[in-house]
């Protein structure tokens, strides 16, 4: 893989991304919005606070989950 | 004065004036959702937890027609199959919304849904030491009922017949036993099937019922939760009255005397 | 707009809002009996014609406490053993109050109160070609029932148990199989003894339900009169909604599939 | 019997009543208001408007009814 | 010495020892119908009167298998609408075999089989007075089947479910009135479809038990006929020995005392 | 060649012909005790163990009457709430007969006498890794009896309703969805009231039975004994020849053509 | 239809028969045994000891049944 | 208690015994025979075959246990 790309696990699926980038502009990325969503690392949640500061690594496990229909 | 306007139910320390709570799958868009909703004038509804569609972002939301603020959500761990994947979910929902009051809902098998109980339990403990308010789906044996009671759980509910199935109470005796000895809301959960069913249950004893297929697999949704909103009313009311006691042989309605015919 | 504003039920060509029809009889006493039906919401009530009392005329008289303006009055000929008796009954009970609607009700004996049918089909026969409209109660025999209703009857009243038994719809089968082959209103009339009960009758398809040991022998009989009330709405509309399908396994209510633990 | 009495049954019960009496003064010496009652003599009913020119005769069986609680 | 050794049932004088009656329609062949009977033990079957065959005189004839001096055959009159048709088909009979003992049978529609009462009570009457000792298949009706008994019938054959539903017995409060009452053997007719509705149906107190569809569709018929022969059996001694009593709280079957664990 | 000859079932490798397992408690005396198990054919005969009363050694022994060479002894740990008391009562009772085969019952509670399943798994290993063959005592719910089997027992025995109730089967959607999973014999123990139940167990697919106060509290024991052994038989014949299939409408078994009245 | 032909119905069907045949000669005629059979003409049973003495007339109605497997 | 005396629990009773008894010594004193009982000292059962090598202690929990009827 090429020196300056990460690759991780977003909601199951395998993505490449640039190294040193944070949640919310992961999120942007994926053009997701912030509200109405949670999101998990390696299976620990992330506070909304914390996506600016938080930066994906090589091989991170990304979960990004909402409310749907349920019994 | 009547017995509703005081007749309430309180779980976790919140008082509820409906005893129907209302699940959010199955329905055939999110709209009849929303109007069986309103119909059933349930106040406590069950939400999932799943990943978002990465790939078509415009997918209808759940949260754009039932609105959090004016309902309270019960995040559900359905599709959980141990107490590592409950815990996990529940921690996204504590972080979507910050519930506390959460279904917990560890499946053994796909095939009847049945709860794995030892999971359960297992999982209640853990989330009540996290602080979270526990309703626990589980299956009608009164002892194992009581272990989780004593974990700290904050509702029992025992399942009357596997979820979706729609087959009633299967046995009503383990309900009532369930009701007898427990201190907590007793609330029967899934395969209630038609409005007699919900009354039923209520008329044991139950404090609640939760229902979602029979609505939602209805051909009209929207009058079929008007329907359970109803049949639990009725069953409640049934409950508290204090029904007849059953004869074996008949019992004339009308005098038998003073009649024409006597001599 | 809800379905109960339009539902109405059609008896000799009489339209009613309420599917319930209560007895007066067995009650604590006039007063509980008033507001139980008050409670209930029934438009039509059955009475009985008895002797008056010769010795102490001071005694409550029903209808200082029921209306006969306010409510359809329905007399019976509970207390007849043969065609004879129900004639002289119901003659009297036209000149009483000018009504031709009448519940026909020919026993057969003291200990099971069930009609005896033969009698019954001759007296409605009799009543019909006197120019009453007659609401026949009868047996869960669904032939039967036809020749009745082929004798002119305006609505069959089928049995679900023992009258003041308590013991619900004992063949549902039966009453299933009268409902499917009749023109008329079919109303379950006797047996029943709880909200659900009311329910799975209108659940199975009968036009309206008549109760009256369920209500007056309750604890509570004014707030049994509301149970049955909202049992007998919810039955309604969960007939007319069209219930789930069984299934002998479960079906998830919440998808199975975007689950955080899916590879 | 004395020459001027006349024995009925009313409401099963035997009776001893002047004779020619109509149905009116009958209900007034049993004290019964005509409201809410239908009478029946010999198993035919007798209309209220026939109450005056009704008059009873020996061995008339009398019935004297009104609604009570049924089911 | 066992109670089956003594205990007959005795119909119009004559004592059986099975107290299981088999009908021979619907087998897939002769053959196995008459091995299905042998395994059955039973003593009594049911026989229909149908027109010979002209254009193929071939076919395997009943008798050729099941030999009438060997069981008692029992003519019925199963496709008879009415009385008259009915006396038709049973003087037939007589000239057939000679037999006064019939089952009578006087059905109502196609749908549900049922009997249609009026038409059976005015046949038993008519086949009494012209010497034919009746065992009529019946509704189960308690006060039309004391009608019958009081006709001259010398069996009552109440229906449990529709001829050939297999449904079990839908109404057993009312066999149960029917044996009450009962001077009669009491044959619970139609709509078996297990050995333990056979055996339910000997536990209520019925005299005797006829099958027929149960064992013929079976996919092993000769082997289910033997298992009705033991249901009858089970029953009967069931009923004899008089049931234990139901509670509605466990009853230790182990005593609770001298338990290592005491103090 | 009968069924019942080959029919056998297999526990812990040893082929017994009786699927009718019988416990030798609440008898009126042994004696009857004796004879009851005689008429019932039993192979295999639950006993309890308890302490030898020092101040009346004069009271007649259970072995005296029930001779452990001719019957299958197994000893059960009823009276036992918790794994450990199970452990050391089951050691004394291998110390008193050699038996490997033992049925492991820990109790919950005295008012349901209900499993408590935790602790009944927990033994289970134990008793497995001490070398004993464990016939398991058990709730109904699936989940929970496939981690018996899990375990290790060699046979599961599910309950029907409350030790010593009477009251049936009162769940058989959940006796079946445990047969249709298990590879081990089904053993439906506690609960059963009458032959009915006997026989619809086995036609659910239950291996056998365990009966003991519906023939120890009958009033004739000894011919309620043979009663089970029937009804056993009958529902296992019942089971293996495959039933009909239920309708919902009639279904003639006399042919409704070539009728005399035909045209 | 021919002088001496007569048209009867023989369990149901129309058939000609010569006049002046008795039963004992139908039967011949269908080849059909008696024994394990019963014959009513016009709704009235004819014994077996009489068919010999029962001469079938013209538009007679004659049901030849048996025995067969029935619940 | 007395110097040449030990206290016992059989089948949860107090009793109190000679020192260095055995076993089957205990058995004979308490008129029970050998057969169809089992033995538990102390939660631990004893093999028949060591009732003889096996003496009572003060204070030992002695267990004696039969086949009763049971469900």
């Amino acid at each position: 893989m090429t020196q300056n790309k990460i690759q991780v696990f977003i909601n199951g699926k395998k993505k490449l991304l640039e190294k040193n980038k944070n949640l919310t502009e992961v999120l942007k990325l994926l053009k997701i919005t912030k509200n109405g969503i949670a999101i998990e690392i390696n299976s620990a949640v992330v506070p909304k606070s914390q996506y600016v500061n938080t930066f994906i690594k090589d091989n991170d496990r990304i979960e990004i989950v909402q409310f749907i229909g349920g019994g | 004065m009547s017995i509703e306007k005081e007749d309430k139910i309180i779980i976790a320390n919140k008082e509820f004036s409906s005893r129907l709570i209302v699940g959010t799958g199955k329905f055939p868009n999110y709209e009849i959702n929303r109007k069986s909703l309103e119909a059933s004038e349930a106040e406590i509804v069950t939400v999932a937890i799943r990943r978002v569609n990465l790939t078509d972002k415009n997918q209808p939301k759940l949260t754009d027609y039932i609105n959090p603020k004016k309902y309270t959500f019960l995040p559900n761990t359905a599709g959980c199959f141990n107490a590592v994947e409950a815990l996990r979910t529940l921690k996204l929902a504590k972080e979507l919304g910050g519930w506390n009051l959460v279904k917990l809902e560890v499946l053994a098998d796909e095939k009847t849904l049945y709860p794995n109980m030892i999971e359960t339990i297992n999982a209640a403990e853990k989330l009540v030491a996290e602080g979270f308010e526990v309703m626990a789906y589980c299956n009608d044996d009164p002892v194992l009922c009581k272990v989780l009671e004593d974990a700290g759980c904050c509702a029992i509910m025992p399942l009357g017949a596997p979820i979706g199935s729609g087959l009633g109470i299967l046995n009503p005796l383990n309900i009532k036993l369930i009701i007898e000895q427990s201190d907590l809301p007793v609330i029967l959960d899934a395969g209630l099937g038609t409005a007699s069913d919900a009354s039923l249950a209520m008329e044991l004893g139950c404090d609640a019922v939760l229902v979602n297929s029979a609505i939602a697999e209805a051909s009209n949704p929207i009058l079929m939760a008007k329907s359970f909103k109803n049949a639990v009313i009725a069953g409640r009311q049934c409950f508290i009255s204090g029904r007849m006691r059953k004869k074996n042989y008949a019992d004339a309605s009308s005098p038998m005397n003073n009649l024409l015919t006597e001599k």
